[in-house]
């Protein structure tokens, strides 16, 4: 049933509105509404009975494994969610003066100090809201370091094909033509595919790394030098952070420009979808177009930076200063990991990618780069499997729903048929790695005993298969009364 | 090992199983001389206890104020209800709902929400939400654009938010967009439909019109929405979403309402905590909704028949489409929207007509009291809604210390962005203002203006 | 599994304890303990996943509707939770500074007052922690009332066959002996019983009232008239309060002690069985015995009254001073609520009430009572159901748990055979009722066509009928590691 | 009308059903001059956003003060997990499980509460809860009296919390039961076994020997139980449960244990919150299990031979037994205990042992130094756990005021119980505490004692 559903004309909730109404004076006529909106006309415990309910129809980190590639599905301490949700913190209005927001700028500069750190990077700026922002950020950067130098004709940004499909709708979105460049067998960018790729108009290479792939770059020095030789950037997206947390910096790897999924690595909560919030960091010469506001401290005083101090800044992407509950939540992360846990991060999501690996191996699975180490992820492929029995990597992730797991992620990286990409992340347990795989062994023999079972899933949840199909013919977005 | 459940017994049988001796064996196809050292600007791992202890110094820093801040974001009561559901842990930790069948939860709020944002905007249909109001708009621009095909060109009125502003052309430059500013009139704070007529020979993609505008003024959004309509040009609609309560939503503006519209979400029950996370909604009319940015969801059926949800449309989106994408976008703002459907849902239509009208009435007490004072008067002489500005007779900046000090963040000084007003101060009292706080503004301000 | 089964030797949580161990200097070895309790070795993230897992087993008002009799099992406000955990009132020591408490001291004063108005009693004491302890508080005041008149042969309470177990049970907890007195047919506690029953024995009567069978005993003054004069005092259990309020004072009625379930009639949470809380108000005759401490307010500032103001107080039930967390949201509640807010609960409590048992009976129910009112609450019997197919109110119960509503109490008041005691509150709306309607009806189908259906119920709960006799022949109160 | 849902049409249809006219017909069994008149003391409804407001400023009234109080509720670290599942709503708004089916979560919660309590205890079974500390030593001593059957006299060392041994003579001098008070040793600070001679030829149904004792001395407990089986008298313990991650639990006192253990739940997991809710906790021995009061869970089967749990040993209860019951209690504490096995669990058992370590270990080092001020000393010579007594060369009043002033919470007034030790406070500082802190206390303690 849906919240309007429940609704009846007249119904009101007394306690969340003033009890009284008030004047509109001042407000002509021609200016107000004329028939209310469709909000449910419902009692607060309809409401509390309705949405507690559709939380339980949720599979989440606090009640299932996500074994999901490239989301990094870990452990959102409770902690973080209390603290950032202080009074104080949560009361304070953006434009509050600095002088009231000493504790709160005291939190944000740390985190950017901590950042700088842990990446290797002489800059970081706070302020991207997602992922995808903070990759549009990195691009504008690069696209103003060369017009900064008077070098206006580097127009493409070369990306591997194995990449988030977010780097090349970046790219566009900041005016560059995407040049994709091959993989090779071993899950490596192609390096003579990059080297024929290169030249002056080579603003940048956006590279993930550990790849997309589940795999390490083992040529990334060597990338580094094509692309500087041939005078572009280098970006790194940190999707894959979290699997060389405190081991590797991209900094050291020779990248120019870095977006971090704080959401990811820093695990603030994933949310159903968000907020994310993926701060930047830049090497110096990158330094002037850092994105504002961020913070800079002097004599035990926070203030922001703004665009008066760094003219050159590539400007505002949000209407203030970025996801400041989210980076709260990653800043109180940091401080509970602190130095030894945050390298413990990039062991444990190795070790258990690894381990899982080795044990789906075993246990009959097809690995797509089975000569190589997992980072903390790692793909298996159905193909054969698809091949000789109709079954598919979608038909099998519906099926470990049943089983009580959400699926890995399915058809990601692209170049890889009918695979799973799996992450299990660090915070999970032996017990549960080893529950999953016991899931996944009785599925591969239910492909072969049972192989309808598997394409008709799932069973066990509210509901079965949906129609995405039909949802994208008839369209239906929105709930109309006489529906 | 904070967060990490491995045992000594578990990390030698796995690294058994893998065939390795050491953890450290599982990184060695990285070269060398990229390793890392100690991190040595990382602090030690902190004890919950610790951290709870320095994160309440430090909020204990910060303090509570009287806020009279708007500009954007505003500060209403937020029912207990909203976040102590929002954070259950099934809406908390969930992932983006790609395995809809796990997810019916966060797919069927997003319905209601489409659902709640169309009708309260009076448009067709809603996205399931952007990062905030500013790239919203911005997001906005660009699908006005796509939609338009033959303009590149935006006309911005100098009334709207001027962050967003700046937002805006930061995005949309990258894409050879240009954004012409229209000017606004100083007595009246609006845009006039008249001063337009020097555009008429020109060709726009679309014209925004804020409602209300960063002065709290109401512009005549029929007038400039059927000049938009003549020209073939799209508007763009920027409104507040609680203001949506009591004034004329976008669809219903001029003869065949606004195209798009936009707005920033957080005064839908998101605390204003520094500025963010908010959401940005966006609502648009049939023809356009295959333009729209960000995730949409759809009712279908499961094989049963019985009802579900699904996410969308994804042929649109950068997971499928990648450098043919509408959008970069990948993230909604979930949780902002999880909290604003249930504070919509809490309030209901009457409830949060009930918060415009306080919000309004409690602006309007405040301005009526100060005027009273010698040398304040109100800048501009149109109907506004729940924010004004005044002039004051004495430096802003002045007032506004002295007032800090007495508890009271008085408002916005508008020389931030508008030097040339002088003096003015933006000023905003929504619903959560007692009387007696607004006597107590009204008591202090004069002590300041001595 | 249980959370010991997802424990692993040496596993530990290292965010929650102190980060180093430290000395046990000065405690001699003896006094050490040698083996480490069983308490589970999990992570932070199994014991949040475990919980939550759990929690989601539950029914709860928050997502079902509980029509059950005798508890007024209706919508905990969430204001009430949240404004009662405001760090200040949370992190307050009991044995703290009146002078640091007097934000605290003047909520319990005020409820105190309030407590007062809706009773129409003398004075209030907020210590008792739950229904039961209130009744022994209660019945402690009689017995200190006669003995401090020096009449010490007053060892009888008298209490109807179809009051709460906890009345008999508290009486002879106090020392008393229990009369017990018969219901006439139309549910009114038989005033010839009584009048045989009364005399120089006679400490007093403990009436429910209206009473269990969901009826307003109509003599009450009468019996009133009948129990002083002998010399008695009424005891009035506050279980159905909600019924009346602001209808109908206790006070007014002639009662002299009163118990108050907060947990019921004021809305605090159930909790899974507690924390309760029980307030005892008396009339002024009684003041002297009021159980300590409770507050008193001098010139706007608030006090404990103690033992040293009233010598004769029949002391301390608890450690400090009750449930202040409880209180302090029941506070919040009729604050919330309001002087007319209040009166409305029972208006709608009754209409819920009766219409309920107006289309029950249309339904073909039997009503136990069907000339009178229902008060908050009313009585179905199966007597004849269960006659002619078996079918028990048991049985009834369970199958309603498969249609997704809590079951209604059930064989109590134990005078009537095969009932259920309904008692929908005022929170839920006419849609709910009528679909609890539906279920009831289609319950009643299915026990004339498929009755195994409904006595082998339930059928879509996490587990089928569970087996009480094994459990209290083979008891197992404690996971064992081997077992 | 908060909370009620009813509309204008719900209430016609109704009264339609019914076949009555109004509401207020269905209270005309009432008889009239019963009916009350208006609720004068009831002040008019508020909002939530007014009641929020009004608790919030009261609450800062109240303040934020550095305690060091202990004397039976200890102020530890909650883990933020504790209380944010405890009061998701199918915890907080659920009922006593009677229908064992819809009520699996709490129960099979409740049953792991009663293994860990066994376990922490040392005992074999444990119930489900009780209302508080106090009150589960007066159900203990009625439950070795029903148990004892010759003796209704227990013995009480006056090293007992002195509250508890109030609240002990308030309920079971009821049932007509002698409380005989057993002296302390003054330079010891605890029972000696020997001073028991005298009660050697006295029947008793039971000691009750607490662990540490109000004093926050380690009572010869080995000794004591071992005197009192001897006597064929039961065995009560009441004790710390966080000590008891450190301390030799009641069931290995003695040759043969305690026979019982209570205490106060409070500091697993639970708010001091001035006083409640708190939960008081019972364990016994196998041959005490069909005495026990209040709510127990038991492991069983459903009719798949699936495991499960449901309320057991019921017959002992009011609702069934009525006047025979064990005891009038059907409530336990059931929210707070949820909380506390989410405490437990999160700790574990190393954890818990550090908290109470480092609680000893901050309270030593405070009382080290405080031991250096002149006029300071330790009242008693005897090994103590995270709480001691301390004599002041000043009144306890007076500095405990002065201390407030600095925002500290300094202890204790032990006059208030034991006027004969004179100024003699009660001090503990829990793991909460850090040296910074413990310093600040020492400094203020010197500038107070001037």
């Amino acid at each position: 049933m849906l919240i309007f559903e429940h609704a009846r004309p007249g119904r009101r909730n007394y306690s969340q509105a003033p009890t009284t109404t008030a004047s509109t004076e001042g407000i002509p006529d021609q200016f107000l509404r004329k028939k209310q909106p469709l909000l449910p006309e419902v009692s607060e415990m309809d409401t509390v009975r309705h949405y507690t309910r559709l939380s339980q129809k949720n599979f989440s980190i606090d009640t299932e494994f996500y074994p999901l590639g490239s989301c990094t599905m870990k452990y959102n301490p409770r902690a973080c969610n209390a603290l950032a949700m202080l009074p104080q913190f949560l009361g304070r209005h953006p434009l509050a003066p600095e002088d009231t927001g000493q504790g709160f700028l005291a939190c944000m500069y740390d985190l950017q100090e901590i950042l700088k750190d842990v990446t290797g990077m002489a800059g970081i700026s706070l302020a991207p809201m997602a992922g995808a922002q903070g990759e549009l950020i990195g691009v504008m950067m690069i696209r103003a370091y060369h017009e900064s130098r008077g070098d206006h004709d580097r127009t493409e940004i070369i990306v591997p094909d194995a990449a988030h499909g977010t780097n090349p709708a970046t790219a566009v979105m900041c005016g560059f033509k995407v040049v994709e460049i091959a993989t090779d067998k071993e899950g490596n960018v192609d390096l003579n595919a990059l080297k024929a790729a290169v030249g002056p108009k080579t603003a940048g290479l956006m590279l993930t790394n550990p790849s997309t792939l589940g795999v390490f770059e083992e040529n990334v020095t060597e990338m580094s030098r094509i692309v500087h030789e041939a005078g572009g950037l280098l970006y790194y997206d940190g999707a894959n952070l979290n699997a060389v947390l405190g081991k590797v910096k991209p900094g050291d790897m020779g990248f120019d420009v870095i977006h971090i999924n704080l959401h990811k690595t820093f695990s603030t909560p994933h949310g159903g979808g968000g907020p994310g919030s993926a701060p930047v960091g830049v090497a110096k010469r990158l330094l002037p177009f850092l994105p504002v506001p961020f913070v800079s401290s002097e004599n035990g005083t926070y203030s922001w930076v703004t665009e008066k101090e760094r003219p050159q800044s590539i400007g505002r992407l949000s209407a203030h200063m970025g996801n400041a509950g989210v980076l709260l939540r990653a800043y109180i992360y940091v401080r509970l990991l602190g130095r030894d846990g945050m390298n413990r991060v990039a062991e444990f999501a190795t070790l258990n990618a690894n381990y899982l690996m080795a044990e789906l191996k075993k246990a009959g699975f097809e690995i797509a780069f089975p000569t190589r180490r997992a980072s903390h992820e790692f793909i298996v492929t159905l193909k054969d499997i698809k091949d000789k029995t109709g079954v598919t990597a979608m038909n099998l992730a519906k099926r470990l729903l049943d089983k009580g797991f959400h699926a890995p992620t399915t058809y990601f990286p692209i170049l890889v048929p009918e695979c799973l990409l799996i992450e299990p992340a660090e915070t999970e347990s032996k017990q549960t790695l080893d529950a999953f795989v016991t899931a996944m062994k009785e599925i591969l023999a239910e492909i072969k005993e049972q192989p309808d079972l598997v394409k008709n899933a799932p069973h066990t949840m509210p509901l079965r298969k949906l129609d995405d199909v039909k949802a994208a013919r008839e369209l239906d977005l929105c709930w109309k009364p006489d529906a | 090992m904070p967060f990490i459940p491995h045992t000594q017994d578990d990390i030698a049988e796995m690294l058994a199983s893998i065939g390795s001796d050491s953890i450290e064996t599982l990184f060695d196809e990285i070269p060398d001389d990229l390793r890392s050292g100690r991190l040595n600007n990382v602090p030690p791992g902190l004890s919950e206890m610790e951290i709870s202890r320095l994160m309440m110094e430090r909020a204990a820093q910060d303090g509570f104020y009287q806020n009279f801040i708007g500009a954007g974001a505003y500060d209403h009561h937020i029912p207990a209800a909203v976040w102590q559901i929002t954070t259950r842990g099934e809406f908390y930790s969930s992932y983006t709902p790609y395995q809809a069948e796990a997810s019916q939860g966060t797919l069927q709020l997003l319905y209601e929400y489409q659902t709640m944002m169309a009708s309260l905007t009076g448009m067709d249909a809603s996205n399931a939400s952007l990062y905030d109001g500013a790239t919203a708009l911005a997001e906005a621009v660009l699908m006005a654009v796509r939609s338009h095909r033959s303009s590149r060109r935006i006309l911005m009125p100098q009334t709207v938010h001027p962050v967003y502003k700046k937002v805006v052309r930061a995005i949309v430059s990258n894409q050879k967009i240009d954004i012409v500013e229209a000017p606004f009139c100083a007595e009246s704070g609006r845009v006039l439909p008249e001063s337009l007529e020097k555009f008429d020979d020109e060709e726009f993609a679309a014209i925004v019109i804020p409602q209300p505008n960063f002065f709290g003024v109401l512009e005549q959004v029929n007038e400039l929405t059927d000049w938009a309509h003549r020209k073939k040009t799209l508007a763009i609609g920027v409104v507040n979403p609680v203001s949506l309560a009591l004034l004329t939503p976008p669809g219903e503006w001029g003869s065949n309402g606004a195209d798009i519209a936009v707005g920033e979400g957080q005064p839908l029950g998101i605390p204003l905590s520094s500025g963010g996370p908010y959401f940005g909604f966006m609502a648009c009319k049939n023809n356009l909704i295959r333009q729209i940015p960000g995730r949409i969801i759809g009712r279908t059926n499961d094989l049963d028949g019985k009802q579900g949800f699904v996410l969308t449309l994804q042929a649109r989106e950068q997971h499928i489409r990648r450098s043919k994408a509408t959008s970069n976008i990948c993230t909604n703002q979930g949780l902002m929207v999880t909290a604003a459907t249930i504070y919509m849902s809490l309030l209901g239509p009457d409830g949060l007509r009930r918060v415009a009208e306080h919000s309004h009435a409690n602006t309007m007490d405040l301005l009526q009291q100060l005027e009273k004072i010698s040398g304040v008067k109100k800048v501009f002489n149109s109907p506004f809604f729940h924010e004004a500005a005044l002039k004051l007779p004495k430096p802003v900046n002045l007032v506004l210390a002295r007032m800090k000090e007495k508890g009271i963040l008085a408002g916005f000084d508008l020389q931030a962005f508008y030097p040339e007003m002088g003096d003015t101060l933006l000023v905003c009292a929504t619903e959560t203002k007692t009387a007696a706080d607004i006597q107590n503004y009204v008591t202090q301000f004069e002590q300041a203006l001595k």
